[in-house]
């Protein structure tokens, strides 16, 4: 469960990232966040990891208070998400595989489960055969499926994707995209910030829009872009 | 943390140690080199420490018995400078030996003495002081011994050797600390360095919901390891050339004859030595990658 | 112009990313470069700015023979081709200002045609009121939308593109196209190596799709996927 | 190259200093902590040096004249003493000075000279030579002279000294160039982390198409700056701390009424340690980016 409630973010050189922002996504939802580069997407997905605060407002994450909780929680909470960031956030000094275990790790998670599951995910992203090699030697989609297959590995219970597929041609764009829609049905949250008209617009789901930083639509079953009707929904 | 943790947490710290090596390198010569440079200085201070103690023990003091004293009476002024605490060397000079000494001194002239025997001439003692420091008082204790006529000691001399060889203790002390300061000072910079080059790696660990300690333990074993490395180089090294140095300059001083001064052995101080490279190496590798990933931590 | 010459290039843990390569590229030509993640695209390209060098064949790029051209000459070769990365390689340290300025710097271009030329460059890729900020302080659409700039400020005679619009949304995205499109028609060069498939579908320009390091499709007037006649066309 | 790329370059070298300033600072302060132990060894070796210097003067001969030479006699070999270029100073010992020398000598036992004057006894020269090395030619040359009766001096002991002050020429040689070496190290090591870090930033503008010189410059502007800072900073904390300990020793000396040992003044020595500590942070900060940049330009 995610809930936002008046959350203003403005970064020091007074950007305002994001402007009374309410929303809340509950457990075993799938949302897409669309929008204009630059409208926010990010910045939203990194207050609910706490890598940003807001500047106003309160959110919880998982029953945390994130605004407010002690820095010592902080690993517990990003531990029960799962990210794919924008920018992969691979180690370069770890080989693919250990990079997708290294979320288990600091679990402290068995190693049998390890062994079990880390070329499970990597075999669901397509990337068994690159377990071994190193973050630089892969091609950016490649990175890409390697976050992506991080971000799943632990079975966490609300899944974070900033842009998974931007890397990626249709075919596996889908392929991606399907495996999030098999984890929602397990009963993972999934928010997915992304640009794939195409995707949003054929798996119906709910879509939160923002533009300049404030949600000008919040939809059951939407978009991309808004309908014909221009009937706006506001939460 | 349970043990496969701390497994893990090892062997990362060890692999990054070689992973690293670029880095891995440049920190454990800089560790090294200043090690070296700590070794040096506190060689040579050892070394001057030692000769400064026997130079303590160089200058004498004469007590000059009375001249009419009997043998029995000489014996007993003898005990009672053997007995005494302060005296770590007591040497007898007879009546005839101060005879011929006074003949040498007056050289060509000694036909003066002609006629005269020993007899007038007073027995002494010659004395070296375990610490020539409390040599004023030694010298009043000495003139309440039955029989002794007089005591004489270069006053003069032993209190400048007295200063000089406190300010040497001070001046060294000192640079000791200001040495260690500054190794410490060059081995954390170099730490931080490296730290800083894997800001970035540190930042992903925590984004991904690794504990500060889950981040910090690695760095701390590549710390020590690096500063264990470092210190056991340097010790080898400075061990070797010192050894090499002593014997040489050892035959050096034996040919001119001397024995003013002396070096020690290399096995004499290398365990002090070998304890502070290893406790400089390892913590300041260990609290070095404390400190300097702290401000990495927070995001 | 362009020409591969029975190129392969095989990476030292022995990935084969492209096999016998012969191609062709015309001064003033439009490519679109598609293909599944990990087929070669960015191969393709890093080998035309020698940042790899192919295990064999030999290069054309602008006259000089890549494949054995003096280490001396690269940053001339290099100056001659605008770049989009695929991770854009933005200097952390630099404002946007100066990023795009620093390609005019390297040819020691006069200050008044610096103050000239970025501004317009930012401007085109939307960008005029972040010149002051880093890089870290922008989103990934808007880094993006810096590394374009850069790659045109210098009116370059080529211009390659990797991924440019993979964190734009569509409108964005258009515009940028467009951007390059206009490039083209004053004489540069532009490839293009992306997953838009909508893009490349209604541009019809020519398309070289490659598929595990073999050029299975290059057609003029091409779109992104074959079309249903299966006519793949091999030069 | 043009102005404007100069201008450019030289703007990007120090802002850069500003804008990584935490390595810098690192930087910074591990080359001043390097000089610093660097500008150490180098006070204590002038010092010992200029002591040295000092000590090799005092050991004295004595020339004696012939007994019967009279007082033109004299005055000649005191001239002949004069003239000799390995002199450095001449004192006289008339007769009446070694009659009262000797009678001090036998103390309570003066009595046996009553009736005796001073003439039986030689004038003699008290000598110091310019350097003790030579003093086995010197005594010869002395012996030669007309009216010399007989040449003393402590052979053994000008012998040592002589010995031992080569020996810590060479040894204060062979320290300064390890600690030059050491301190080269530790600075181009500490440059080479800073560049490694930077690493990344170097290739891609590599690949912009910048040439090796254009990515050089400012970092060897950088590391020129950084190291004169360095330089300057260690010059000057060397220096203040200098003063003081110098200040606070000669006060002790001169308290002790000694001057067997005394410190050089700072600005006596400050000219070549400002020129080699100018020298070691500057070139070592400029070629230390040059070498560690290579590795990172191969793209
Ligand atoms: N660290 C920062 N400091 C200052 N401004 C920032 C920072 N991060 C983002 N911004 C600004 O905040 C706004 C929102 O950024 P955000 O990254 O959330 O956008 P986004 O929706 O993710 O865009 P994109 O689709 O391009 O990734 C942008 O204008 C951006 O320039
Ligand atoms: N430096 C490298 N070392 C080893 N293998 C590499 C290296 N770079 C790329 N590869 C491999 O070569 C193949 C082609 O990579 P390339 O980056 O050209 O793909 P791409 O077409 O650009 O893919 P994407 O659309 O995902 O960016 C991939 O299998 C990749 O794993
Ligand atoms: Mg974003
Ligand atoms: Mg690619």
């Amino acid at each position: 469960m995610i809930e936002f409630i008046k959350v203003k973010k403005v970064y020091p050189n007074d950007v305002v990232a994001l402007n009374n922002i309410n929303v809340k996504i509950n457990k075993g939802e799938f949302v897409f966040l669309v929008g204009q580069s630059g409208s926010g997407k990010s910045t939203f997905l990194k207050l609910i990891l706490k890598e940003e605060d807001p500047t106003e407002g309160t959110i919880f994450v998982n029953g945390y208070e994130v605004s407010a909780m002690k820095r010592r929680d902080i690993p517990y909470l990003r531990r029960s998400i799962g990210v794919v960031f924008q920018d992969f956030r691979l180690l370069p000094d770890k080989t693919v595989y250990e990079n997708v275990a290294f979320a288990m790790r600091i679990t402290e998670a068995l190693p049998k489960e390890i062994r079990r599951q880390v070329p499970m995910a990597l075999g669901l992203v397509g990337l068994s055969r690159k377990a071994n090699v190193f973050p630089n030697q892969l091609s950016g989609g490649e990175q890409q499926r390697v976050a992506v297959a991080r971000a799943i590995v632990n079975n966490p219970s609300i899944l974070i994707a900033d842009e998974p597929t931007g890397n990626l041609d249709p075919e596996t764009s889908w392929e991606i995209m399907k495996l999030l829609v098999d984890i929602n049905n397990r009963g993972t949250t999934v928010v997915v910030a992304t640009h794939e008209k195409s995707i949003v617009d054929s798996l119906k789901k709910r879509v939160i829009c923002l533009d300049r930083g404030t949600i000008i639509r919040d939809q059951q079953k939407g978009t991309y872009e808004n309908e014909g009707t221009h009937n706006k929904i506001y939460i | 943390m349970k043990v496969r943790t701390i497994k893990y947490i090892f062997n990362e710290g060890v692999k990054n140690v070689y992973k690293n090596r670029l880095m891995s390198l440049a920190s454990i010569s800089t560790i090294t080199a200043s090690l070296i440079i700590f070794g040096i200085f506190y060689l040579i201070i050892a070394n001057i420490n030692h000769n400064i103690m026997k130079l303590k023990e160089q200058p004498e003091m004469q007590v000059f018995c009375n001249p009419e004293l009997d043998d029995m009476g000489v014996k007993l002024v003898q005990n009672a400078l053997i007995r005494n605490s302060n005296i770590a060397e007591v040497t007898m000079v007879t009546k005839e030996e101060a005879f011929e000494k006074i003949k040498e001194m007056l050289d060509e002239d000694a036909d003066l003495l002609e006629g005269l025997d020993s007899s007038f001439l007073p027995v002494s003692f010659i004395i070296k002081l375990k610490d020539i420091a409390n040599s004023g008082e030694v010298v009043k204790e000495l003139k309440k011994i039955n029989g002794v006529d007089k005591v004489t000691y270069p006053q003069k001399t032993m209190e400048i050797i007295s200063k000089f060889t406190n300010w040497i203790h001070v001046i060294s002390i000192v640079l000791t600390a200001i040495l260690l300061i500054i190794s410490v000072f060059i081995i954390s910079n170099t730490i931080k360095l490296t730290v800083f080059a894997r800001r970035k790696e540190i930042s992903i660990m925590k984004y991904i919901g690794a504990t500060n300690w889950f981040i910090r333990w690695p760095f701390i074993v590549e710390g020590i390891l690096i500063g264990f490395i470092g210190a056991a180089v340097s010790f080898v090294i400075s061990g070797f050339f010192y050894n090499r140095i002593e014997n040489r300059f050892t035959q050096e001083l034996i040919q001119a004859g001397t024995d003013i001064i002396t070096l020690l052995k290399f096995n004499e101080i290398n365990l002090p030595m070998l304890v502070m490279f290893m406790f400089l190496g390892c913590t300041v590798g260990a609290f070095g990658s404390i400190i300097s990933i702290r401000r990495y931590l927070k995001v």
